[in-house]
C-alpha cells in the first residue's frame, strides 16, 4: 500500500512540476514551446500503445494529428468568418460557397466532437482492412506511411477545401480568447498537461487490464492469441483507433497552442520523427514514449538554434546508437542501470519488476 | 508493478527539471531589449535545415552581407547591428514560433525572414498581433497587404503579368500553365487565365504536380499532344530539373516551345542543366548581369565573401535590398519604433542592384522594374526585354481592367 | 481513345523506373526481410557516383558509371550489413527505424560534400531524341531505362537460378536453419544479398540521373514508391515485382492523363489498399507452414 | 457414447501435394485418441484442418454437428477445440497466471476486458493446481523450462474449457520425468475430456493410449486399440520400411 502511495506520490510530484514549477518560472515563450511538446508527447503515447504493446508499427500517426487538427482549425475558421462568411483562403482560392463537409464544423460541440471521432472512425475503417486480412509487421508499417504520403498529397492538392500547403492559420478568437495572447497561451499549456496526465492515467489503466495483457499477445503471438478464442485484428483494430483518437486529440490541442495546422506537420517525415522520439524514450514504457516525445523535440529546438545541418547528423547518429545498443531506449536503460544496482545490493534479486525480456518482434 | 511505475516517473521528474535549469539562464539574459547600448538586434529567419534550405540559405546570407556593410559604413542610428539569425526548418509552425521568439524574447527591432507562402502565411498573425515587422524577400502570389510586412519581392502584376505581356509580344497565343499544386502557381494561373481572356490568348490545359514530384513523362506527353506556343511554368524546387530533363528529352526545345518560368533562377540552372534549360525564357525583377554600378557592387561584395563560383539572383537580391530599406526608415524615422519606421517608410527611394527601388507607402510593396531574361550557355541569364520603368506594386490588381473579380 | 495507346509506351516508362528502384528491394527486403529505408540514399549514391565520374569520363558519364555505381552502393551497403544490420536479423521494424536513421546521415553527409543544390550529369549525346510510338513521342532515355530494367530482371533471374550463389540465396530465403545445416554459410550469403541488392539501388540511381533531379534529396522522392512495388509483388518475388511494377506504372499513367497527378497518387495507393485485401500477401507468396 | 468429431472425405493439398488424401474419422465423446504415423502421413495437417489453420481442397470436419471449414481459427476455438503447437508458444512477457487468464478469459465480452485482473480466478486456479505451477504462478512464462512451458500450454488449454483437446507432440524433447508427468497429467484430463494426441513416441504411447488411428500418406492406414494396431502388420511395413530406407 505505500508503494501505491508512493507511486500516486511520484505523479503528483511530475504534476506539480508541470502544473505550477514550469509556468512560474519559465518565460511565457518557452511555456508556449513545452505546451507545443506536450501535444507531440500525446502523439507519442498513442504510438507508445500501438507499437511499444501492440507491436503496429504505425509510420502514418501525422494523418490522425492532422484529421483532428484540422477539424479543430476548421471550427475556428468558421468562427472567425462569421456566419455565412467563407475562410479567407477560401476567398482567395476562387471558392465561393462553403463546401458540405466544412459546415458541420461551424458548430463547436460537433468540431469537437469530430476531433475524436474522424480519427477514430478512419482507423477503425483501415484497421479493419487491414489487420483482418493479417497485413502486420513490416507491411502494415509501409502502407500506414504510404498513407500519410498521399493524406498530404490529398490535402495539398485540394487547396480551396482545405488551405493547400499553407494549411489553416491566422485565428482571430480561440474560444473567446485572443490566440496571441500570453494568458491565453498560459491557459492552453495547462489545457494541454492537463489531457495529457488524463491520458496517461488512461492508457495505463489500459495496459494493466486483461485487453493490454492481450494486446501484448498479440505483439508477442498473433497467431497463438487465434488459439485462445481471441481475434487479434479486433484487438488491433481497437487500439490503433485509440491511438488515433489520442493523436486527433494531440492535433486539436495543437492548432490553438501554435496557431496553425498544415500538411508539413503531418507527412512521412513528421510521422517517422515521432516514433523515433518513443523508440529514443523506450518504446515498452508509456512513460518512456511521453519522456522521448518531449526530450527529442526539445533537443531539436535548442541544437538548430545553435546548428541547424547538425541536427540531422545528431539525431540520426543517435538514433542508430539506440537502436544497436539500446533497444529499449532511455527508459530500458535506466532500469538495466538499476537492476545491476540492485543485483549488487541484495544478490537474489526479487522478481517483483523483472525488466521485459529482450523481445524477438514478430516477424511479418 | 507499483514500484516500476514510480521510478519510471521519476524518470520523467528529471525532465522538466532540466528544462528549468536550462531555461532559467535564459529569461536573465532577456532583460536587455533590442535596442541597447550600442547594438540594435534584428532578426533573420529562413530555413537552415530541411528541404527549402537550399534556397533560403542564400537569402540570409545576402542579408547577413547587408548588415555587415551597413555596420562597416557606421550603423544605424550609431549603433551596429546584431542579427539573431533562427532556423525555420521548413516547417511552418516553426516559422510562427521563431517568430514569436524573436519578437518576444530577442526584442528584435525587425525580423527578415521567410520564403515560400505558406511560411509568411504562419508568420503572419505573430507579427499583426505582436505589432512587429517583417520583410518578406521573394516574389508571391499578391493578394495579400499586411501592415505589419514589407514585401520587397515582386507581386503578380511586376513579375507575372510582364511576363504575359513579352509572351504576347512574341505573338504566342496558345499557352500550356504548368505548376506545383500550392498556392502560388494557383494563384497566378488564376491571373494568367484572367489575362488570357482578355488578350485573346487561349489556355490549352492547365496542370499540378504535387511538390517534389519527379515523373514528368505523361505531362510532358500532354503537353505534346496539346501543341501550345508556350507552356507557362510555376513549379517548384527539384520538380523543375525533372520537367526541363525530360521535356529536353522528348525533343522539345526552347526555339519551338518557350518555358517561360517565374521559379527558375540563376541558382537553380546548373542543377537542372544548363543543356536543359538554355533559351527558355524567365522572369524576375534582377539578374547577376543586371547593368549598373549597385549591382557590380553587390555581385563583387558576395562572391568575395562568400566563394567566388557563388551566383546571385533575385530573392537573394531582394533579402539584401530589404536590410537597406529598412536601415533608410529606421534613419529617417530617427528611431527603431515599429510604427515610426512603418510611417517613415513610405516614400523611401534607393538606387539598388535591380535599379530604382520606391516603397510604396500605401500597401508597403516596392516599385520594382520588370525583367525577361534568357538562359545563357554560361548559366547565366541575359536580360532582354524590360517594363522600362519601376511598375507601381499592385498586389490586388485593381488598376487592371480584366482582373476584376480576381481577389 | 488515341490516348488510351499513347499512354502505354509511357505507363511502360514509368513502370521502368519502378523496377529498376525496386529490384534491389527485392533482395533485401523480400529475401532477408531487411526494410532499408537508406534504399533511397544508396540510389542516391549512385547518381552521385555518375556526377563524380564526368570529370574523368565527360559526357559518358551514364555509361561508364553503371557498373562502377553497382560496386560504389553496394559497397555502401555491404558495410551497413556488416556494422549495423546483422545484429537486426529477425526485427524488421527495429531495422525500418535504424535504416531511416542512417538515410538521414547520408543526406546530410551528400549536403555538406556535395552541397545543398541540384548537380548536374550530362547526358551522353546518343541518348538525345527519340522514337515515334502510338503517336507519342519515346524519349532514347526512357527506352534506355527500360532495356536497363530488362537487363537487370534477366541478370537476376539467371543469378538465381542458374548460378551456385543464387541457388544459396534461395535456400537461405526458404529456410535460413536448413540451408545453414546443409553447409551453407549463411552469413555470407547475407553480406552478398545485400551487397547485390544495394548495388542495383546504384544502377537505379545513375539511370535515375536522365531523368531526375541530382541532389541531397533524391532518396527520398522514390522510397515509398519502390516500397509500395514490394508489397504489391509479394515477397522476395522477382516476376511479383515486376508485374506490380508494370500495373503499377500503367495505372500511375492512366489515372494521371485522365485526373490529375496529385489525384493519381491517391487512387493508386488506394488500388494498392483494395488489392491487399484479396491478396493480402502480395501477388505471390512463399508457402510456408511455419506458425508465425 | 455419441460422435464428437466426425471427418469425412478430407482432402488437403499444398501446390499440387496431396498432404491428405481422402480420410475419415470419427472421435466420440469422452474419448483419448492417438494419432499415430511416419513424418509427412499429415497428422499435423488433419489438426491444422481441424482448428481452421489449413483450408482443405474437399471434404467436411463436424463438431457437435456443426460444419468447421471455413469457420475463422478464433470462432473454432469458440466451438469448444483447444490445440497445442510442436514448439511451444507460451507469451513470455506475461507472467503465467497471466497467461492462463488470457486462456479462461475468451467469453468475457469486451467491456469486461478493459478492467483490471483482481486477484486470481477460481479456473485459473485449478488449472494451476492440475499442471503444478502454482509455485511460480507470477513469474514470466520466459523463465520456464521447456517441460513447463509445455504444461503451461497445457494449462492454458485446459483453462479454456474446452470439449475437445488436440495436443501435438505434447511429449517431445521432454526428459524421463517431464514425460512421466505429462502422462499423469493426460491421464487427469482425460476423465472429464474429449482428447486428440499426436505422438512419435512408441514407449508413451504403449503407456498411456487405448485407440490409436495410424496414418500413412495422407489416408488412415489402421485404428484399434494399442495393441491390435501394434501387431498390425501393415504398420510394421510403414515403419519398418520407413526406417529400412531412411538407412539407405
Amino acid at each position: 500500500m505505500s508503494e501505491k502511495l508512493r507511486g500516486y506520490g511520484l505523479f503528483a510530484l511530475v504534476a506539480l512540476l508541470l502544473l505550477v514549477v514550469a509556468p512560474l518560472v519559465l518565460p511565457p515563450f518557452r511555456l508556449d514551446e513545452l505546451a507545443k511538446y506536450l501535444c507531440f508527447a500525446i502523439v507519442a503515447l498513442g504510438i507508445g500503445l500501438a507499437w511499444g504493446q501492440g507491436g503496429m508499427l504505425t509510420l502514418g500517426q501525422g494523418v490522425f494529428f492532422g484529421l483532428g487538427g484540422y477539424a479543430m482549425g476548421m471550427y475556428l475558421k468558421l468562427h472567425d468568418a462569421g456566419p455565412g462568411g467563407l475562410p479567407d483562403f477560401m476567398e482567395w482560392s476562387g471558392v465561393e460557397t462553403l463546401p458540405a463537409f466544412w459546415k458541420p464544423f461551424a458548430n463547436p460541440v460537433v468540431a469537437l466532437a469530430a476531433v475524436v471521432l474522424v480519427p477514430v472512425a478512419v482507423a477503425l475503417l483501415l484497421g479493419t482492412l487491414v489487420f483482418r486480412q493479417r497485413v502486420r509487421g513490416a507491411y502494415f508499417a509501409i502502407l500506414s506511411q504510404a498513407l500519410a504520403a498521399a493524406f498530404v498529397i490529398l490535402l495539398v492538392g485540394q487547396q480551396g477545401l482545405t488551405g493547400g500547403t499553407n494549411g489553416l492559420t491566422n485565428f482571430y478568437d480561440i474560444f473567446g480568447q485572443d490566440p496571441e495572447a500570453e494568458s491565453t497561451q498560459r491557459s492552453m499549456y495547462f489545457v494541454t498537461a492537463l489531457v495529457l496526465g488524463v491520458l496517461y492515467l488512461g492508457a495505463r489503466q489500459l495496459v494493466k487490464s486483461r485487453f493490454g495483457r492481450l494486446l501484448v499477445a498479440v505483439r508477442d503471438g498473433e497467431d497463438r492469441v487465434r488459439f485462445l478464442g481471441y481475434n487479434p485484428a479486433t484487438v488491433k483494430t481497437i487500439t490503433f483507433a485509440i491511438s488515433a483518437g489520442m493523436a486527433g486529440l494531440a492535433g486539436a490541442l495543437f492548432v490553438p497552442v501554435v496557431g496553425i495546422i498544415s500538411p508539413s506537420l503531418l507527412g512521412v517525415v513528421p510521422s517517422l520523427e515521432l516514433v523515433v522520439a518513443v523508440a529514443i524514450g523506450g518504446r515498452y514504457a508509456l512513460a518512456g514514449a511521453i519522456l522521448g516525445a518531449i526530450i527529442m523535440n526539445y533537443a531539436k529546438t535548442g541544437f538548430s538554434e545553435e546548428f541547424a545541418g547538425g541536427w540531422l547528423y545528431l539525431q540520426g547518429a543517435l538514433f542508430i546508437l539506440v537502436m544497436t545498443l539500446a533497444p529499449k531506449g532511455a527508459i530500458g536503460v535506466y532500469h538495466q542501470a538499476r537492476d545491476a544496482l540492485a543485483r549488487r545490493r541484495r544478490p537474489p534479486a526479487a522478481e517483483d519488476d523483472a525488466p521485459v525480456p529482450q523481445k524477438q518482434e514478430v516477424p511479418a | 508493478m507499483r514500484k516500476a511505475f514510480l521510478r519510471r516517473m521519476a524518470a520523467l521528474a528529471i525532465l522538466p527539471s532540466m528544462l528549468l535549469t536550462a531555461c532559467g539562464g535564459e529569461s536573465g539574459e532577456n532583460a536587455s531589449g533590442g535596442a541597447d547600448g550600442n547594438t540594435i538586434k534584428v532578426g533573420l529567419l529562413h530555413s537552415l535545415s530541411g528541404t527549402m534550405a537550399i534556397s533560403e540559405v542564400t537569402v540570409r546570407d545576402a542579408e547577413l552581407l547587408a548588415i555587415e556593410e551597413i555596420n562597416a559604413a557606421g550603423g544605424v542610428l550609431g549603433k551596429k547591428l546584431q542579427p539573431v539569425v533562427e532556423d525555420g526548418a521548413s516547417d511552418w509552425p516553426t516559422f510562427a514560433q521563431k517568430a514569436q521568439k524573436l519578437i518576444r524574447k530577442d526584442k528584435v527591432a525587425t525580423v527578415f525572414g521567410g520564403w515560400t507562402s505558406a511560411s509568411r502565411k504562419a508568420m503572419l498573425p505573430v507579427f499583426e498581433r505582436n505589432k512587429a515587422l517583417l520583410w518578406y524577400p521573394v516574389q508571391y502570389e499578391g493578394l495579400e497587404s499586411s501592415p505589419y510586412i514589407f514585401y520587397t519581392g515582386a507581386t503578380t502584376n511586376q513579375q507575372i503579368v510582364p511576363g504575359l505581356d513579352y509572351l504576347k509580344e512574341k505573338g504566342k497565343k496558345k499557352v500550356f500553365l504548368v505548376g506545383s499544386d500550392y498556392v502560388f502557381p494557383r494563384t497566378a494561373n488564376k491571373i494568367i487565365k484572367a489575362y488570357a481572356k482578355a488578350n485573346g490568348m487561349e489556355i490549352l490545359g492547365e496542370e499540378y504536380t504535387p511538390l517534389g514530384h519527379t515523373e514528368y513523362s505523361t505531362l510532358v506527353n500532354k503537353i505534346a499532344q496539346a501543341k501550345p506556343d508556350a507552356v507557362f511554368n510555376t513549379l517548384n524546387g527539384d520538380s523543375n530539373v525533372a520537367f526541363f530533363k525530360q521535356l529536353k528529352s522528348a525533343g522539345i526545345t526552347a526555339a519551338q516551345m518557350p518555358v517561360m518560368s517565374v521559379s527558375v533562377a540563376e541558382e537553380e540552372v546548373g542543377g537542372i542543366g544548363i543543356d536543359n534549360i538554355v533559351g527558355h525564357p524567365v522572369a524576375w525583377n534582377y539578374y547577376q548581369t543586371t547593368p549598373g554600378a549597385a549591382n557590380e557592387k553587390f555581385v563583387k561584395a558576395f562572391k568575395a565573401k562568400y566563394g567566388a563560383k557563388k551566383v546571385t539572383s533575385d530573392p537573394m537580391e531582394a533579402g539584401y535590398n530589404a536590410v537597406y530599406l529598412w536601415a533608410e526608415a529606421v534613419k529617417k524615422a530617427g528611431s527603431t519604433d515599429v510604427a515610426a519606421v512603418k510611417k517613415a517608410a513610405g516614400g523611401i527611394a534607393l538606387e539598388r542592384p535591380e535599379g530604382l527601388v520606391t516603397i510604396d507607402g500605401s500597401n508597403q510593396h516596392m516599385y520594382k522594374t520588370a525583367r525577361i531574361g534568357v538562359i545563357q550557355p554560361d548559366g547565366l541569364i541575359k536580360e532582354v526585354w524590360n517594363s522600362g520603368k519601376p511598375i507601381k506594386p499592385d498586389p490586388y490588381l485593381k488598376t487592371y481592367p480584366w482582373a476584376t473579380g480576381l481577389s | 481513345m488515341e490516348s488510351l495507346f499513347n499512354q502505354l509506351p509511357i505507363g511502360l516508362s514509368i513502370a521502368a523506373v519502378l523496377l529498376l528502384i525496386a529490384l534491389g528491394l527485392t533482395f533485401t527486403f523480400g529475401q532477408m526481410g531487411v526494410i532499408n529505408m537508406a534504399h533511397g540514399e544508396f540510389i542516391m549514391a549512385g547518381a552521385y557516383t555518375a556526377y563524380m565520374l564526368q570529370d574523368l569520363t565527360g559526357t559518358q558519364a551514364v555509361a561508364v558509371a553503371l557498373p562502377v555505381a553497382f560496386v560504389v552502393a553496394g559497397a555502401m551497403g555491404w558495410l551497413l550489413e556488416r556494422l549495423a544490420i546483422r545484429h537486426f536479423y529477425g526485427r524488421p521494424l527495429d531495422t525500418l527505424l535504424l535504416t531511416w536513421g542512417v538515410s538521414l546521415v547520408l543526406q546530410q553527409a551528400a549536403r555538406d560534400i556535395f552541397g545543398a543544390p541540384n548537380v548536374q550529369v550530362v547526358a551522353p549525346s546518343w541518348l538525345s531524341g527519340g522514337v515515334e510510338m502510338f503517336g507519342s513521342n519515346l524519349p532514347y532515355a526512357r527506352l534506355f531505362i527500360m532495356a536497363l530494367a530488362i537487363i537487370c530482371v534477366i541478370a537476376i533471374w539467371a543469378y538465381m537460378n542458374r548460378s551456385r550463389q543464387g541457388r544459396r540465396m534461395r535456400a537461405v530465403m526458404q529456410n535460413r536453419e536448413l540451408a545453414g545445416c546443409s553447409g551453407v554459410d549463411t552469413e555470407r550469403v547475407d553480406q552478398l544479398t545485400f551487397f547485390i541488392g544495394s548495388g542495383l539501388a546504384g544502377v537505379a540511381g545513375v539511370a535515375l540521373t536522365l531523368i531526375g533531379p541530382v541532389g541531397p534529396n533524391l532518396g527520398t522522392y522514390y522510397i515509398v514508391d519502390a516500397f509500395l512495388v514490394v508489397v504489391a509483388g509479394g515477397l522476395g518475388q522477382l516476376r511479383g515485382a515486376v508485374i506490380a511494377a508494370v500495373a503499377l506504372g500503367l495505372l500511375n499513367s492512366y489515372a494521371e492523363f485522365w485526373t490529375d497527378a496529385s489525384l493519381a497518387k491517391v487512387i493508386v495507393f488506394a488500388a494498392i489498399i483494395a488489392f491487399l485485401q484479396f491478396r493480402p500477401q502480395g501477388l505471390f507468396v512463399l508457402r510456408s507452414r511455419a506458425l508465425t | 457414447m455419441s460422435a464428437l468429431l466426425e471427418i469425412r472425405g478430407l482432402e488437403v493439398v499444398f501446390d499440387g501435394f496431396r498432404a491428405i488424401d481422402g480420410i475419415d474419422l470419427t472421435v466420440d465423446q469422452g474419448e483419448l485418441r492417438f494419432l499415430i504415423g511416419p513424418n509427412g502421413a499429415g497428422k499435423t495437417t488433419l489438426i491444422d484442418v481441424i482448428t481452421g489453420l489449413t483450408r482443405p481442397a474437399a471434404g467436411s470436419v463436424r463438431f457437435g454437428g456443426t460444419e468447421l471449414v471455413g469457420h475463422k481459427e478464433h470462432k473454432i476455438v469458440r466451438l469448444g477445440i483447444g490445440r497445442t503447437f510442436q514448439t511451444s508458444v507460451v507469451f513470455e512477457e506475461l507472467s503465467v497466471v497471466e497467461n492462463l487468464d488470457l486462456a479462461a478469459s475468451f467469453r468475457r465480452p469486451l467491456a469486461a476486458l478493459l478492467r483490471q485482473r483482481r486477484g486470481v480466478s477460481d479456473t485459473v486456479r485449478a488449472a494451476l493446481e492440475t499442471i503444478g505451477l502454482t509455485d511460480l504462478a507470477e513469474r514470466p512464462a520466459g523463465v520456464l523450462s521447456h517441460g513447463q512451458r509445455q504444461w503451461l500450454e497445457i494449462g492454458m488449454l485446459i483453462a479454456q474449457g474446452p470439449k475437445l483437446l488436440l495436443l501435438d507432440e505434447p511429449v517431445a524433447g521432454m526428459s524421463k520425468d517431464e514425460r512421466e508427468r505429462t502422462g499423469e497429467l493426460l491421464t487427469e484430463i482425460a476423465k472429464d475430456h474429449t482428447v486428440i494426441v499426436i505422438e512419435h513416441d512408441m514407449e508413451f504411447l504403449r503407456r498411456y493410449a487405448s485407440q490409436v488411428t495410424v496414418l500413412h500418406e495422407g489416408t488412415v492406414l489402421v485404428e484399434g486399440d494399442v495393441a491390435a494396431v501394434q501387431a498390425d502388420p501393415r504398420v510394421q511395413e510403414v515403419y519398418l520400411g520407413r526406417s529400412r530406407e531412411d538407412a539407405a
